[in-house]
């Protein structure tokens, strides 16, 4: 049963070589059926694969199928091969499963594109290139899917090209994926001269042997990281993913939430034993991890754009996952990578139902009150914020609590503490992006508001399933205070993520932490609540239906306003702050002075070339005498 | 007696091509490179190499500067071209120039493929050349038919009139 | 009872002039003489470094490396007859419309 | 066979050039593609009578012509180079204004002249194969008569190159007075010796390479190659853009191969080679982002290329050398290809601008020439990546990490330039109206050659690099 995942892959690629050929001839119709029927079968292959490889005993993994050698001579060896493996099971699960369900989403969503067809082709392509990404047997097949998936990611951004926007977008992500490209080349290569080869299993085999030293794993794993940091956006490569934004959401949910932008965490925990071998670069994996998810955070906190909180926010939970993986806690951080799948994808998706609904409309301050014109849209989406803000009994709490248990049980406290941050500011700025564009008055321009419609079936039996699978995706990974067997998520990718040196805590302070989680998930909530429905001119229904809640506040008034002063208030103004200086100034500064160096040495070099023969058999005089001098002296 | 025919030579060879340098009309230029190229073909007597003297003056000098020449008169560019204005460019070729000079004058030192001692010069026959031509370096000697093909073919294509020119 | 390495350094100074020549120059024609220049000095080169030893393969090297010199004149004073004929000059510095 | 069997595929090739001269003043001018087919049935010939010499391995006229693999290796590569370069050529003559007969007889001699230089390890014989190739160039340069950038980059090719001529024909004056030998056994004897005339010899062997570095334009030696790629027409450009590097790098890979093992690493040549190839490899990348004309960035690409094999030189890979040429082949011909394609009667295509939108407009064209770019740039699966990957894998084998490391980001720098194009293809509203040619066969033959080429050696390459196996062996 296991045996089809080679064919996993395939079926996007040919249905994008079919649109791509005869995409002319085709009916929009026919187009859709073909792109969604292409990804379903891939789906219905890894299901299949999923479910016979959970008959199957944990020593036979992996199961490597090699189509064809791909790089037989020289000094090393790569075959075109797929691994199977629970790891990559939870992977293909994933990208095709949430893969499918934005397929069918970008239908409705796309309708109304001249650029249809081709956004299928890419779509497809895409999904492709992933399902080779995490399917590879070796890291230079794996380097196929990577360079893939970026490559389709660039497409997609900048697929409504008429905007100049679209266009930079493209080109930033473009130039930051390089540098974490050029990290994984190196890394690549340093592997393949240590290991001579790279085959995961000949790499896994050569640390178990203790054939390279610790400080060359080191270098190795913190080269591999630097490319983790380019395409899962973390400090200092970030940059690129919240432009990334001008990509048409469905993209964004599919590409720049779900899938493409874990490849970085999927690598990561791939190569655990390389990681846990070097140490240092594992701490320094938790770190950046930590730092991205509190840093990503507070600047969520203030964007008006709906779809740029998002942005920021997937940044800052993919930190969490490179915490997980950081501080030992793999299999969490996988964990959360599967949840993180569900339910921001659906919070990507409904917030393209919201701006499908306002004809384009990004600006929350133009929304508001939305809650009674969208009411499959709604639901969904507060489901989706709970489920990011780790209230208990959904998947994200699940999730996210397992990595910051392990993070305070392997002592790593610091590490502990910014992600605790984080998730204060999670469930703030989440539930603000609920209150503002569901809640309080609308604002809605009046042009959008003739306009205003709830989004096509298409669109919303997608939401419909993700918000599902929000809910339930993470009872298969239960805390392990309620029992030894639990976490099955764990237990089933143990064959590829060895249990490690556990940090052992008791079952009270393992409470105590699930506690701790949810009361800061709690306080973000209430102050998003505060502050921005708990304003003059609230209307009076809202503090009818909550009027515990207002009293509370109304009492405490002055707490507010010291909370306000002392917390909020800095914390607005930082976030502002690091927005305005660091992110706009430093980063792109840093960018657009790498773009203008490069500019510059490419206008000296070519002002040589005068376009006069003299000038010319000039340098080449003069580098002869310099070749001569060095030969001589 | 030869040494001073050597420096006559060498004289006659450094002199015309700094006549050639300085010379601002072309046919004058030509003339000095035949005056050149001439005492190079003494030279090469010197050296003992009769046939490679004889090849130098009617190949060089005669053919090939004859060439020139008759190229030079074909265009007649009426008044001559005067040196590079660009005295950086001149300034930087000379400096250059130099250090190449002595970068390769340093390597001579001591090199025993350099005798700076006098030897006796038998001369060559063109017997000995010849047979080498035609045994050792046939090949290459073949080669040279098919670069002069090249050479011949590659001035026609370019200034050859075609029908409608 | 010449010393070769007198001809050899001569053949130095020689190429030299010939480089020099090419820069002082500013027409085809000439630059092109001072690449004659060079090639001849080369030649004596040859000559001078080989005479101790390989005396006789030196010369039909020689040999060959005039017939290089005449094919190159060829070539050479055709590119020259087509510039001028379309720009009715031959200054090199007319011939810069590609750079950059 | 004896020594004359032996040059038998090279008269094949010379012969059909003769031929192809006498013709072309018989010839009406709608017939001179029989010259294009007698040419191709010239090379199809020689490449029969040199598959027969495959693993002999033998040397003839005194060591003088030696077909060994290797030069057999590159003969193959560039009878098929010259193929597509005359197919690509046939109906941009006649739309270009340069419908000259010659142009098949050229490019057959110049291909003489690349099969004598990789065939032998003498030096006077590679010299007159260089000047073969060289002469030859010169005047392809030149073909189209009435356009002035073409003779522009005739004169600057002939000034530059027999520039550097006189550079190379001193240093082997040099060489060959100190080493007493010109062939390669004999200069290696010479520099493994001992100290006597050790300081002068390497001045000549310094003079000699910095005339092969101008052929295969290294920087700094390579200031002739934009303005005369950009000149020329564009299937000469294609040709010069593979022909004199792979026969130029032959020829280096030959001469500094043997001292691989000599200490010659910690040396100062191989010290100045290093830094010749990071400038090579940055200088060539960092000019050609500024290009619009991507015909001159296509030849700034091209020496950046050349930085690339480089390395595969300092490592002293040559089988990952011949497989980046192979490789560089198909997708340089490609590259230019798609140029041409996208060029009318009188009119030629080659500004950036020209290229918006021309992905929706000629959907295959644009299809075709992006894999070529993307090869270019290095992504995988294309043949691109494996090239460059091979070599970087080899070079940090042997400890060149640092080269490696420019490598990859002089690498990275270029992908920029390469989609750029594609960009403008894909993501750009037409700016000005092109209208192309589109009944050219021969051109679309070989694109689509050369896409197969580029996609089955970057998926498949096991038979080629199996080849090249076979033929490395004979070079080291």
């Amino acid at each position: 049963m296991t045996d089809v995942f080679w064919l996993i892959p395939f079926a996007p690629v040919l249905s994008s070589l079919v649109l791509v050929v005869f995409g002319s001839k085709l009916s929009k119709k026919w187009v859709s059926v073909q792109a969604c029927g292409a990804v379903f079968l891939s789906f219905v292959f890894a299901l299949v694969a999923f479910l016979g490889s959970l008959k199957i005993s944990p020593e036979e993994f992996p199961i490597v199928k090699t189509l064809f050698p791909w790089i037989g001579a020289g000094s090393f060896q790569a075959g075109f091969s797929f691994q199977f493996d629970p790891l990559s099971a939870v992977m293909v699960l994933v990208v095709t499963g949430v893969g499918f369900l934005i397929h069918l989403y970008s239908v409705g969503y796309m309708a109304h594109d001249k650029g249809y067809t081709r956004y299928f082709a890419y779509l497809n392509l895409f999904t492709f290139a992933m399902l080779i990404l995490v399917l590879a047997s070796n890291m230079v097949l794996m380097f196929v899917g990577w360079e893939g998936v970026g490559l389709c990611s660039y497409l997609l951004i900048g697929f409504w090209f008429e905007k100049p926007s679209a266009a930079a977008a493209g080109k930033k992500a473009f130039i930051v994926n390089r540098i974490g490209d050029m990290g994984f080349i190196l890394g690549l290569l340093f592997i393949l001269v240590a290991v001579g080869s790279s085959e995961f299993s000949a790499i896994n085999k050569a640390i178990g042997q203790g054939l390279f030293p610790q400080a060359l794993a080191t270098l190795i794993a913190i080269l591999l990281f630097v490319g983790a940091t380019g395409k899962s956006a973390q400090i200092p490569l970030y940059v690129w993913l919240p432009d990334a934004m001008e990509g048409p959401t469905p993209v964004s949910a599919l590409i720049h939430a779900a899938t493409m932008v874990t490849a970085g965490v999927y690598m990561v925990a791939r190569l655990n034993l390389l990681f846990a071998f070097s140490g240092t670069a594992a701490d320094i994996v938790a770190l950046v991890g930590a730092l991205t998810a509190v840093f990503a955070a507070t600047m969520a906190l203030t964007q008006n754009d709906i779809k740029r909180v998002l942005a920021y926010s997937t940044i800052s939970q993919l930190g969490y996952m490179f915490i997980g993986c950081g501080v030992g806690a793999y299999a969490a951080g996988v964990f959360h990578l599967y949840t993180h799948a569900f339910f921001k994808s659906l919070l990507f998706l409904s917030a393209g139902s919201v701006i499908h609904a306002l004809s384009g409309q990004q600006d929350m301050r133009k929304m508001g009150g939305l809650r009674k014109y969208l009411p499959r849209t709604f639901p969904p989406f507060l489901i989706g914020a709970i489920a990011i803000s780790g209230i208990p009994f959904l998947s994200g709490f699940f999730s996210k609590d397992a990595i910051l248990t392990e993070a305070f049980a392997q002592g790593q406290y610091f590490v502990w503490a910014l992600g605790l941050t984080g998730a204060v500011m999670t469930a703030f700025y989440m539930f603000r992006l609920i209150f503002l564009t569901f809640y309080g008055q609308e604002r809605i321009e009046h042009e959008a508001k003739h306009h205003l419609h709830e989004s096509p079936k298409s669109m919303t039996v997608p939401l419909a399933i993700l918000a599902v699978f929000s809910v339930i995706a993470g009872y298969v990974g239960l805390p392990a205070v309620l029992g030894e067997k639990a976490d099955l998520f764990k237990r089933f990718l143990e064959p590829v993520i060895k249990p490690g040196a556990e940090g052992h805590i008791g079952a009270g302070t393992e409470w105590l932490l699930m506690l701790a989680s949810v009361a800061v998930a709690a306080v973000g909530i209430f102050a998003a609540y505060v502050f921005y429905l708990q304003k003059p001119g609230i209307p009076h229904t809202l503090v009818a239906r909550f009027p515990w809640l207002y009293k509370l506040l109304y009492n405490k008034y002055f707490v507010d306003e010291i909370y306000g002063a002392v917390i909020v208030n800095p914390l607005v103004k930082g976030s502002d702050w690091v927005y305005g200086h660091f992110d706009l100034k430093v980063i792109d500064g840093a960018l657009n002075a790498s773009a203008s160096a490069t500019g510059f040495f490419g206008k000296v070099l070519s002002f040589v070339q005068t376009g006069f023969v003299k000038d010319y058999a000039l340098v080449f005089l003069l580098g002869a005498v310099i070749f001569l001098g060095v030969l001589l002296f | 007696m030869a040494i001073l025919l050597f420096f006559l030579f060498a004289a006659f060879a450094v002199g015309s091509v700094l006549g050639m340098i300085i010379s601002r009309n072309q046919a004058y230029s030509a003339l000095f490179l035949v005056v050149a190229f001439a005492s190079l073909g003494g030279l090469f007597g010197l050296l003992g190499a009769p046939f490679m003297a004889v090849v130098q003056i009617i190949i060089y000098a005669g053919a090939i500067m004859v060439l020139f020449i008759f190229v030079i008169m074909m265009i007649h560019l009426g008044e001559g071209i005067s040196a590079e204005k660009k005295k950086w460019t001149i300034a930087a070729a000379v400096f250059m120039g130099i250090i190449l000079l002595a970068e390769i004058v340093f390597a001579v030192k001591g090199a025993p493929a350099v005798p700076m001692a006098g030897q006796e010069m038998a001369g060559t026959s063109p017997t000995e050349i010849g047979r080498l031509l035609f045994t050792k370096y046939l090949y290459p000697f073949e080669i040279t038919s098919i670069l002069i093909i090249a050479a011949l073919v590659g001035a026609v294509v370019l200034i050859k009139k075609r029908e409608g020119e | 009872m010449i010393p070769p390495g007198y001809f050899f350094i001569l053949s130095v100074v020689l190429f030299v002039l010939g480089i020099i020549a090419f820069f002082f120059k500013r027409d085809l024609i000439t630059q092109f003489m001072a690449i004659e220049i060079m090639l001849n000095a080369a030649n004596l080169a040859f000559l001078a470094l080989a005479r101790s030893s390989n005396f006789v393969d030196a010369q039909v090297i020689v040999f060959f490396i005039i017939t290089v010199a005449a094919a190159e004149a060829a070539i050479g004073l055709a590119i020259v007859l087509l510039i001028f004929r379309k720009k009715k000059t031959i200054k090199t510095e007319t011939l810069n419309s590609m750079k950059g | 066979m004896n020594s004359f069997g032996a040059v038998v595929p090279l008269l094949v090739v010379v012969g059909a050039a003769l031929i192809v001269f006498l013709l072309e003043a018989f010839l009406k001018k709608e017939n001179k593609n029989y010259l294009a087919y007698l040419s191709l049935l010239a090379l199809i010939g020689c490449g029969i009578l040199s598959a027969n010499a495959w693993n002999g391995g033998l040397t003839y006229f005194d060591g003088m012509l030696r077909l060994d693999n290797a030069a057999l290796f590159l003969t193959f590569l560039f009878l098929i180079a010259v193929a597509f370069v005359i197919l690509i050529g046939m109906k941009y003559i006649s739309l270009q204004d340069a419908n000259h007969g010659e142009f098949y007889g050229l490019l057959l001699l110049a291909l003489s002249g690349l099969m004598i230089m990789v065939s032998s390890t003498h030096f006077i014989v590679i010299f007159l194969g260089l000047e073969v190739l060289s002469v030859s160039s010169y005047s392809l340069a030149g073909l189209k008569r009435k356009d002035d950038k073409s003779s522009e980059s005739a004169v600057k090719y002939f000034l530059m190159g027999s520039f550097a001529s006189a550079f190379l024909v001193f240093g082997l004056a040099i060489l060959f007075g100190t080493a007493q030998a010109l062939d390669i056994p004999g200069l290696v004897d010479f520099f493994k010796a001992g100290p006597d005339n050790q300081v002068l010899g390497v001045v000549g062997l310094g003079l000699v390479l910095v005339g092969f570095a101008f052929k295969i334009a290294i920087v700094p030696f390579h200031m002739w190659a934009p303005d005369v790629y950009e000149g020329a027409p564009t299937p000469v450009t294609a040709f010069f853009s593979i022909g004199p590097k792979a026969a130029g790098f032959a020829v280096l890979i030959r001469l500094l191969a043997p001292y691989w093992n000599a200490g010659f690493r910690s040396g100062k040549l191989f010290g100045f080679l290093w830094a010749l190839a990071a400038l090579t490899m940055l200088a060539g990348n960092l000019i050609a982002l500024r290009q619009n004309n991507i015909k001159r960035m296509f030849a700034y690409s091209s020496i950046a290329y050349a930085g690339y094999m480089l390395i595969a030189v300092l490592a002293g890979d040559g089988a990952g050398l011949l497989f980046f040429l192979t490789i560089y082949m198909f997708m340089s011909i490609g590259a230019f290809g798609s140029l041409i394609a996208l060029s009318r009667k009188g009119r030629e295509y080659n500004e950036l601008g020209d290229f918006a939108g021309v992905g929706f407009k000629y959907p295959w064209i644009g299809a075709i020439f992006a894999v070529f770019l993307l090869s270019l740039a290095g992504f995988p699966p294309t043949a691109g990546f494996l090239a460059k990957f091979y070599v970087f894998v080899a070079a940090v084998n042997q400890g060149l990490t640092p080269l490696v490391l420019i490598a990859v980001l002089a690498s990275l720098i270029s992908v920029y330039y390469y989609l750029r194009i594609i960009v403008y293809m894909y993501m750009r509203e037409p700016e000005r109206e092109v209208s192309i040619e589109m009944e050219n066969p021969a051109l679309y033959l070989v694109l689509f050659l050369c896409l197969y080429g580029v996609l089955q050696l970057g998926l498949f390459p096991g038979n080629v690099l199996y080849l090249i196996k076979q033929a490395v062996a004979a070079l080291l």
